[in-house]
């Protein structure tokens, strides 16, 4: 048994609405650094996923979710975040189910695609770690509840392990050394939308 | 918040319908957060595109005009418009001579605009070329000169290279200029009090009554460092210094400069900050060229000024001195 | 104080100093706080001349310019300039045809400019008018409307005179029309943040995060009333009506309207002011002529708008669509 | 014996020290129904009146008096008190004393000059009300002390007499009603500068 169309939708609903509650927290991040504006970003297109009616076509239902973070949320963040969906998509073209145990390799896809969209590479401190980070931790689980914890952990151990180096993308990267010490906040989005999931 | 606006998430549509409405003989808007001039497109001609977040009056859509911008897409304040929006900004420049998208090096910007270049290319076969501006010297060393980003530098390149198009030069000769634009401008910012983005409804940094953000950018951004608050005088130096540090000018150079506006300072502080960098720039024998001084860029409310030079070879001079009309900018 | 300045004492004249500096084309500054066009008077034209305080650019200065102003003098910030500044830009705008003194209702300045008038008559013998701008409606009941003070409507003045003495109209004729455009002028203003003088070095009035002045001047005065802060639509509705409560408008009139930044407040909202202003204005059948958006006069940082509707008859109109050119406004 | 410009210049120095201590209170005076310039406008004009040498002849010595005001503080204020110094240089033109009790006179000349100028009247509450009480006060004496008395005691009950009423000239009219309860600005300037010279 794997996830469909309709475990996509609930786990939209729970993410959007974590995102509502975390939306000042990332602001207040991202504004250290940055634009302030990541909270906005992520309960903007979080909003606007949950509430598209996802086809049962789990690649198109992933498509839908990338054009609705395309469509209101066109910043850095918004725009990797469509990225990496359109990579799922791909991934699940014309199925009604995947496995979990593939949740590894399409996180793997979604971080290259979001390279290569962003010129980036993996160890300047950003989302790319953290969904690298994931990809490691998800790789051959193949049931949601221990998957689910990996994730979480690694969520966590990658913050803790990026916290303490400098910024090498995006804005925060020209604070060079004062970004040392402060989370990146595109990897605190991603690991509050891990609570989200986990009901938190 | 002290703005005057309605539902904050409204603040860009009802900007754009009253800025269309008070200037229909300049600008229109075909579709939703895409202004294009009120004529359309000119057969022919390159075709040239700007965007980025609203909340920069002029820039972006106050410079669609005649010698300047032909189409602009634009996002939410200091937000990225949508892929999509761009594209859709790029059809409606497109006169069968190509596309150059000309903005801010911003990653959100750049990643947009990259997909919405593949998108034009392959449903609608319009050429386009890519220029950053990249003027922004705090925000990167100049071995890394390609990350820094985008500021008022923008301004020189709507100008040199729309009044270049204008004249039906075809897109590599236009992106040439614009390119050689973008790298012959250095910027620098400075702040002395926030401004505050609608939506979030409160200001993103905060500053003491005597101190000043140095190395600011334009949306809202704190600055690199923080210092200070000096004399007139002083900061405009420390500018100056650092501009030419990084793009160091001989006796007979030929600048313009731009002492900009971020907002809120009035032209009575531009000038004295103007009147300082000239005597400076021709102390140096520097020949100052079509100085503007004003709101060229700025970031809605904010406090603050920002100070571009702009190294002019014969053409470019030209350029910036030849015939435009926006709301904002009319030259001849 | 959050200003971008050297010595207090300093602020005016190194400002002015810029200024001629950044446009020698248009203004020159035959003597201290005197400023005049580039080329000086025009023979056989009747000359305008204006005058107050600094810290209202581009009000007083900044519009001395082809079909506008001849000369302005300018006194300290928020200050009257002294008689003997006023009479000096008279002498620098007689070019043999007169001159018409085109200003704000204010104590100081109307004392000084009434001084200035005996001095020019007296040792110059330069016939001379007087035209006060008294548009604010808040500032006196319409019993006493010759009491007003004057604020942004000053600028259709400039404009409208400035096109009718450019066509080489005599004394009588130029005051005449200046006078038929102040008698067509209203205003109303309001204001979110106050702005700094910088010889006092604090802000005159607080106000608090959610309140709002009402019929605010330019001096940095307190508004007549204070009120919750609203949203733009309401507050341009109020504006509006305390306007056409005035001086009421019926379907088929043509109007002009000056939605004018008091500083700091950003275009943007001023388009989302304009938005409504339009509707309602369109709503009553009224056409809006030549609508102006954007900073004529303002009081330096102030955050806040006003709202000027001027009445048109047909000559005011062609007057308004004349060519014109100065640093901060170019028609035709 | 009467006054002499060597007087006047020792009064003016007096009145210029007292209105640097109060510019702050004057301009927040005036800020409160104004534009709050009346204590910039006061301190300099009287600093460049100190500063001024003064000639014997005392018509000519009050005209510089004016000069002074007329070219630093060209406000409404200062351009009455210049037009108030004017009609107390034609009054002792060509003189080098003017007896004690000439000051009633002077100040009565004075107030028309002022009101004439700013098109005022008495009972609006302003610097001319004031210039009248002290006109009144001073009149038939003839010697300094029970003069300055006399006038000092008139400023005072001037203030209270019209702190109650609505200003109706200058900024401060607009504000009708809310004027009443607050000192008009130009009065309290003139009550400091009575201060200055009892040395207060
Ligand atoms: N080029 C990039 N590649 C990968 N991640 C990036 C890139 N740029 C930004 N990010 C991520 O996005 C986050 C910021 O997102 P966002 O606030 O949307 O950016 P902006 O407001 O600058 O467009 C950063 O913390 C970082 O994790
Ligand atoms: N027209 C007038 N006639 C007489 N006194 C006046 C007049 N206008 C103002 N005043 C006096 O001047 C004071 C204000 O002076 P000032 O601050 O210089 O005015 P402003 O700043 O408005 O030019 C008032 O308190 C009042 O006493
Ligand atoms: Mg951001
Ligand atoms: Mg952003
Ligand atoms: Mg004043
Ligand atoms: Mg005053």
């Amino acid at each position: 048994m794997g996830f469909a169309s309709s475990d996509l939708a609930a786990a939209a609903e729970r993410v959007a609405r974590k995102a509502e509650t975390v939306a000042d927290e990332l602001n207040v991040q991202d504004g250290k650094l940055g634009d302030g504006d990541l909270g906005i970003t992520v309960s903007k297109g979080w909003r606007e996923a949950a509430s598209v009616d996802l086809p049962d076509d789990l690649g198109r239902a992933f498509l839908e979710l990338s054009k609705a973070f395309q469509r209101v949320s066109p910043s850095s963040y918004g725009t990797l975040v469509a990225t990496g969906l359109m990579a799922a998509a791909k991934a699940t073209k014309g199925r009604k189910e995947a496995g979990w145990d593939e949740i590894g390799p399409i996180l793997v896809q979604a971080r290259d695609a979001m390279m290569a969209r962003g010129k980036g590479e993996l160890g300047q401190k950003s989302v790319l770690d953290m969904v690298d980070a994931l990809a490691a931790a998800a790789d051959g689980l193949d049931t949601p509840a221990p998957l689910l914890k990996a994730i979480d952990t690694a969520a966590t151990e990658c913050l803790d392990a990026f916290r303490d180096k400098p910024n090498g993308l995006g804005r925060a990267r020209m604070f060079g050394e004062k970004s040392i010490g402060l989370d990146d906040p595109g990897m605190l989005a991603a690991r509050r939308m891990i609570d989200g999931l986990l009901d938190r | 918040m002290k703005k005057i606006l309605n539902n904050p998430a409204d603040y860009v549509d009802e900007m754009l319908d009253g800025m269309i409405a008070a200037h229909p003989d300049i600008y229109a808007q075909p579709s939703p957060r895409v202004v294009s001039r009120a004529g359309g497109a000119t057969q022919g001609k390159v075709g040239i595109v700007t965007g980025g977040g609203s909340g920069h009056l002029p820039i972006f859509t106050g410079y669609v005009g005649k010698g300047l911008l032909d189409a602009a897409a634009i996002g939410d304040v200091f937000a990225s418009p949508s892929a999509e929006q761009m594209a859709e900004s790029m059809r409606q420049a497109h006169g069968g001579a190509g596309v150059l998208r000309l903005y801010g090096n911003y990653g959100g910007d750049v990643m947009n605009f990259d997909m919405a270049g593949e998108t034009v290319e392959l449903e609608d076969d319009i050429a386009s070329t890519t220029v950053l501006l990249a003027d922004d010297v705090v925000s990167a060393p100049p071995e890394e000169a390609e990350k820094r980003r985008g500021v008022a530098g923008m301004v020189y390149a709507f100008k040199i290279a729309g009044a270049k198009a204008e004249e039906m030069a075809d897109l590599e000769t236009v992106t040439a200029v614009a390119q050689k634009t973008a790298d012959a401008c250095r910027s620098i910012g400075m702040a002395l009090t926030p401004c505050t983005v609608p939506q979030a409804g409160k200001p993103t940094f905060e500053l003491g009554e005597n101190e000043m953000e140095m190395g600011m950018g334009i949306h809202g951004e704190p600055g690199i460092w923080r210092d200070a608050l000096k004399q007139a005088d002083a900061i405009t130096d420390e500018m100056i210094e650092r501009l030419t540090a990084d793009m160091p000018l001989a006796s007979g150079d030929h600048v313009s400069i731009l002492v900009n506006s971020l907002g809120a300072t009035p032209p009575e502080e531009l000038y004295i900050m103007y009147r300082r960098a000239k005597a400076r720039l021709e102390g140096a024998g520097v020949s100052i060229v079509s100085p503007l001084v004003g709101r060229y860029a700025t970031s809605m409310e904010m406090t603050g000024a920002t100070v571009t030079l702009c190294k002019l070879d014969d053409e470019m001079e030209a350029l910036l001195k030849a015939p435009c009309h926006c709301a904002y900018w009319t030259v001849g």
